[in-house]
């Protein structure tokens, strides 16, 4: 299949449409603007609904409301956006309705500034909203995980009636890379909670309000049996050389382009060095640290922030001192030389 | 000629249809229903014309008519 | 192989659809490729780039902090990005619009009056193309049938139009320039 | 005799957690009514709002979603597009409405959305325990107006039939109250307006109905009937504002 260039923000929509999506609702903001304006034009073409809401708590809500009436629904932002976001989260995931929420993150806190940046994974994997609730996390690295994981979001979001969250940042956004728009075939989910009117047989509801006693901890309880099999099932990762390497580089999205071929470089000098990139965030890949009980290795978590995930590898390493950390914030971008300068001390 | 039946069960005694009768059928009664309201009875039944003011300002449709 | 090419210019001038047109033209060579927009708060007025790749290698990053080339369209950003090109690069200046080009012994530079070329052309928009020749000829980075046919790809627009950005892709890559 | 009075299908037959006296059941019963009159049941779906009438789907025996606080129309606008042969409409209280939600409800009204809102304006905040709404009245006491509502410091009560009813995609605006008999029929009949203008896909319809809250507004529920009569509907003059 021939390979296309096309924007980052776009190749999300396009997997959006592949998989089924006939209904966006969103709000401007950069850097994913060409995303909303991509979904307008698509949407026309093949007789969807496209709506540029009038702010982005009204957009999730009209995802709120579409995917309660059974459809494929999908809004998109960035980092302040989806803060604004955050309410029609939470009750999407207590109400258990499917959902595909875009973050192309940019620098923050509040306005903060247009540039790249990974500031909001603890927001994304560690609420964000009130409440108990787990978003599916998928982070993307690059234009043909943007597509295929798109693609992915969806049936998860219907397979399992989560919101799922594409985590990208202002990088993968904005870059033109080739992508293979590769046929999707979705999955077909028999949604039987759908609300179409009681036409012969009993009413639905759909609420994430349990007043009754003991309700409501009931819920949360198989909202949790609910997501322990999402992390049973569902992690997804990339691995390097770990089991040879003394040095562990840890990044996603973006950082983990970079990491790449830093242990290129590594390799090259003969350094041991490996990777690990979570593909889900959430569920995190766990077991692959568990799994490495050298006490020698050492990590290197690489992200765009001010250090959010590496919170989540020195749990699962078991073992703070053989953690460390490489990022900044505000529109920071690690070169290559630098990761490996990092690496190289470790060694 | 007209009857009103009172459910006590959903009689919640805001007595807002003792008020609007304009027969004077209706009066606060003794009896607790189960949440220990006094509910309302129909009294002077045979001035009931079934006019149905009553079971329209009901807000909890405690009251039936027959007419 | 790979190569990092910066293009610049204030916004009408056509920079980002040389990065686009170049990324085009070394995806259907099968190189690995990543195009990069600056994405600046102004909308208007205020200076354009775009960053493009090529490589025979994955690409780390779409953004290039020491790039190989820059094809400068104006004065504010032959400055901007001069400073940042590698040692060895190579500098193409549209001299219709910079008056000082900027001077360091360790590159190469090309100096072409693309905007005047253009405007005898018949068409001052294809300043761009007159540009994109003119790397083509120091660099056959990519080929001239592969910009074509991205170009097409881009602007699939009137016979005219194609037929005179032909005609400056050409002029750029014949120009002796110093 | 014959039956000329009882519960319509819609409306369950269970217990409501709402005061004696409270306007929401009357304005629930003649919503239910509404529906089975017209015949659309089996294709309407309610959305339920944040305050006292968060419940309203134990009390409707028809498909339900729940909202987030003031943002039903939002959700009404997402449940439309997927079939627009489903009526939906929206049921919500002053703060609802009119506070923390009226960006959605002018933005869904302006967009002429094809959906049916029920606005309850009882001038107060019954679930959180009596507190100022947009509506409270000049003088009234509220948990947070101590000394009665002051207009220098919080405006004028909020007038959203007429302001709706600016609006060119609003095709039917009314304000009503539930003070007696014949003005509850006249809420029935501006309900069935609503809806009757939304099957016909006539565009965004609202009916702003001046309800009793008996508790907060420490009064027995006859004096509240009064006090919508004498004191609110001079605030809020009833009428059709847009048909």
């Amino acid at each position: 299949m021939s390979k296309i260039l096309m924007c980052g923000n776009e190749v999300i929509g396009e997997a959006a449409v592949q998989a089924g999506c006939r209904h966006y609702f969103g709000y401007p903001i950069t850097p994913q603007n060409e995303l909303t304006a991509y979904m307008a034009r698509r949407m026309e073409e093949v007789g969807g609904v496209f709506l540029q809401s009038e702010s982005e708590l009204a957009a999730i809500n009209m995802v709120l409301g579409a995917s309660a009436c059974g459809a494929r629904a999908m809004t998109s932002s960035s980092s302040p956006g989806i803060s604004l976001k955050q309410e029609g989260i939470s009750y999407i995931a207590g109400m258990e309705l499917p959902a595909v929420v875009v973050n192309v993150m940019r620098g923050g806190p509040g306005l903060g500034n247009i540039a790249p940046s990974q500031s909001d994974y603890f927001q994304a994997v560690k609420g964000g909203g009130h409440g108990d609730y787990r978003l599916i996390v998928l982070a993307p690295s690059c234009s043909q995980e943007l597509y295929d994981l798109t693609a992915l979001a969806f049936d998860l979001a219907d397979t399992y009636r989560n919101p799922v969250m594409i985590l990208a940042d202002g990088m993968l956004g904005q870059m033109m890379e080739p992508v293979t728009l590769k046929k999707i075939n979705s999955k077909r989910v028999k949604k039987p909670w759908v609300l179409t009117g009681a036409k012969n047989r009993p009413a639905r509801m759909l609420r994430s309000l349990f007043l009754e006693a003991g309700a409501l901890e009931k819920h949360n309880e198989k909202l949790q049996e609910k997501y322990r099999r999402i992390k049973a099932k569902e992690v997804r990762c990339e691995t390097y050389n770990i089991s040879r390497a003394e040095v562990i580089v840890v990044a996603y999205g973006s950082s983990a382009r970079l990491t790449k071929a830093a242990v290129k470089m590594a390799e090259e000098r003969g350094i041991k060095a490996g990777y690990i990139k979570p593909i889900t965030l959430w569920p995190f890949p766990e077991e692959v640290f568990i799994n490495e009980k050298d006490k020698d290795k050492r990590y290197l978590v690489v992200e765009m922030n001010e250090g959010q995930m590496v919170e989540d590898v020195e749990r699962c390493a078991g073992d703070r001192k053989r953690v460390s950390f490489y990022g900044h914030a505000g529109g920071w971008i690690p070169q290559v030389e630098d990761i490996f300068k990092r690496i190289k001390k470790l060694v | 000629m007209g009857k009103v039946v009172i459910n006590p069960a959903r009689c919640k005694g805001c007595k807002l249809c003792i008020e609007v009768c304009p027969r004077n059928v209706l009066v606060p009664s003794s009896k607790n229903n189960h949440l220990g309201i006094y509910v309302v009875e129909p009294k002077k039944v045979g001035e009931c014309t079934g006019c149905s003011r009553c079971a329209m300002i009901c807000p909890d449709v405690a009251i039936e008519v027959y007419r | 192989m790979r190569e990092e090419i910066i293009a610049a210019g204030f916004g009408g001038q056509g920079v980002m659809l040389i990065g686009k047109i170049l990324a085009y033209a070394g995806m259907l060579e099968g190189k690995q490729v990543t195009y990069f927009p600056s994405y600046g708060a102004e909308v208007r007025g205020g200076t354009a780039n775009s960053t493009t790749i090529i490589s025979t290698a994955e690409i780390p990053t779409p953004i290039s902090s020491h790039p190989d080339v820059l094809l400068a369209m104006n004065s504010p950003s032959c400055k901007k990005f001069g400073s940042r090109l590698k040692k060895g690069g190579l500098l193409i200046a549209n001299t219709s619009l910079i008056e000082d080009v900027f001077k360091r012994s360790d590159l190469t530079i090309m100096k072409i009056p693309a905007t005047s070329l253009a405007h005898d052309l018949g068409n001052k928009r294809s300043a761009n193309m007159i540009m994109i020749g003119a790397y083509l000829k120091y660099k056959a980075i990519v080929s001239l049938k592969s910009v074509e046919k991205a170009f097409s790809i881009f602007l699939p627009g009137k016979k005219d139009f194609w037929d005179i950005n032909k005609k400056a892709l050409r002029l750029g890559m014949e120009y002796e320039g110093r | 005799m014959k039956k000329v009075f009882g519960r319509t299908r819609t409306l369950r037959d269970t217990h409501t957690h709402y005061c004696p006296g409270c306007g929401h059941g009357i304005a629930h019963r003649l919503v239910a009514e509404v529906i089975d009159e017209l015949g659309i049941r089996e294709r309407t779906i309610g959305i339920a709002p944040v305050g006292c009438a968060v419940l309203a789907y134990y009390y409707w025996d028809l498909d339900i979603c729940e909202a987030p606080h003031g943002r039903p129309p939002a959700v009404a606008t997402g449940m439309k597009s997927v079939n627009p042969k489903n009526i939906v409409f929206t049921y919500q209280g002053d703060g609802d409405l009119a506070a923390i939600g009226f960006n959605e409800t002018i933005h869904a009204a302006n967009r002429g959305e094809n959906i049916t809102v029920i606005f309850i304006n009882n001038a107060i905040y019954g679930m959180t325990g009596g507190q100022m709404a947009p509506t409270t009245l000049c003088g009234q006491v509220t948990a947070t107006t101590p000394s009665g509502r002051n207009a220098e410091r919080y405006g004028q009560p909020i007038h959203v039939a007429e302001l709706l009813g600016h609006l060119p995609g609003v095709t039917f605006s009314s304000r009503v109250a539930l003070s007696d008999i014949p003005n509850i029929m006249k809420t029935k009949q501006a309900i069935k307006k609503a809806f009757q203008a939304q099957m016909d896909g006539k565009g965004f319809s609202i009916v702003e109905v001046l309800s009793p809250c008996p508790t907060y507004w420490r009064k027995t529920p006859v004096e509240a009937l009064k006090f919508i009569k004498k004191d609110m509907t001079k605030i809020f003059p009833l009428g059709v504002f847009k048909e």
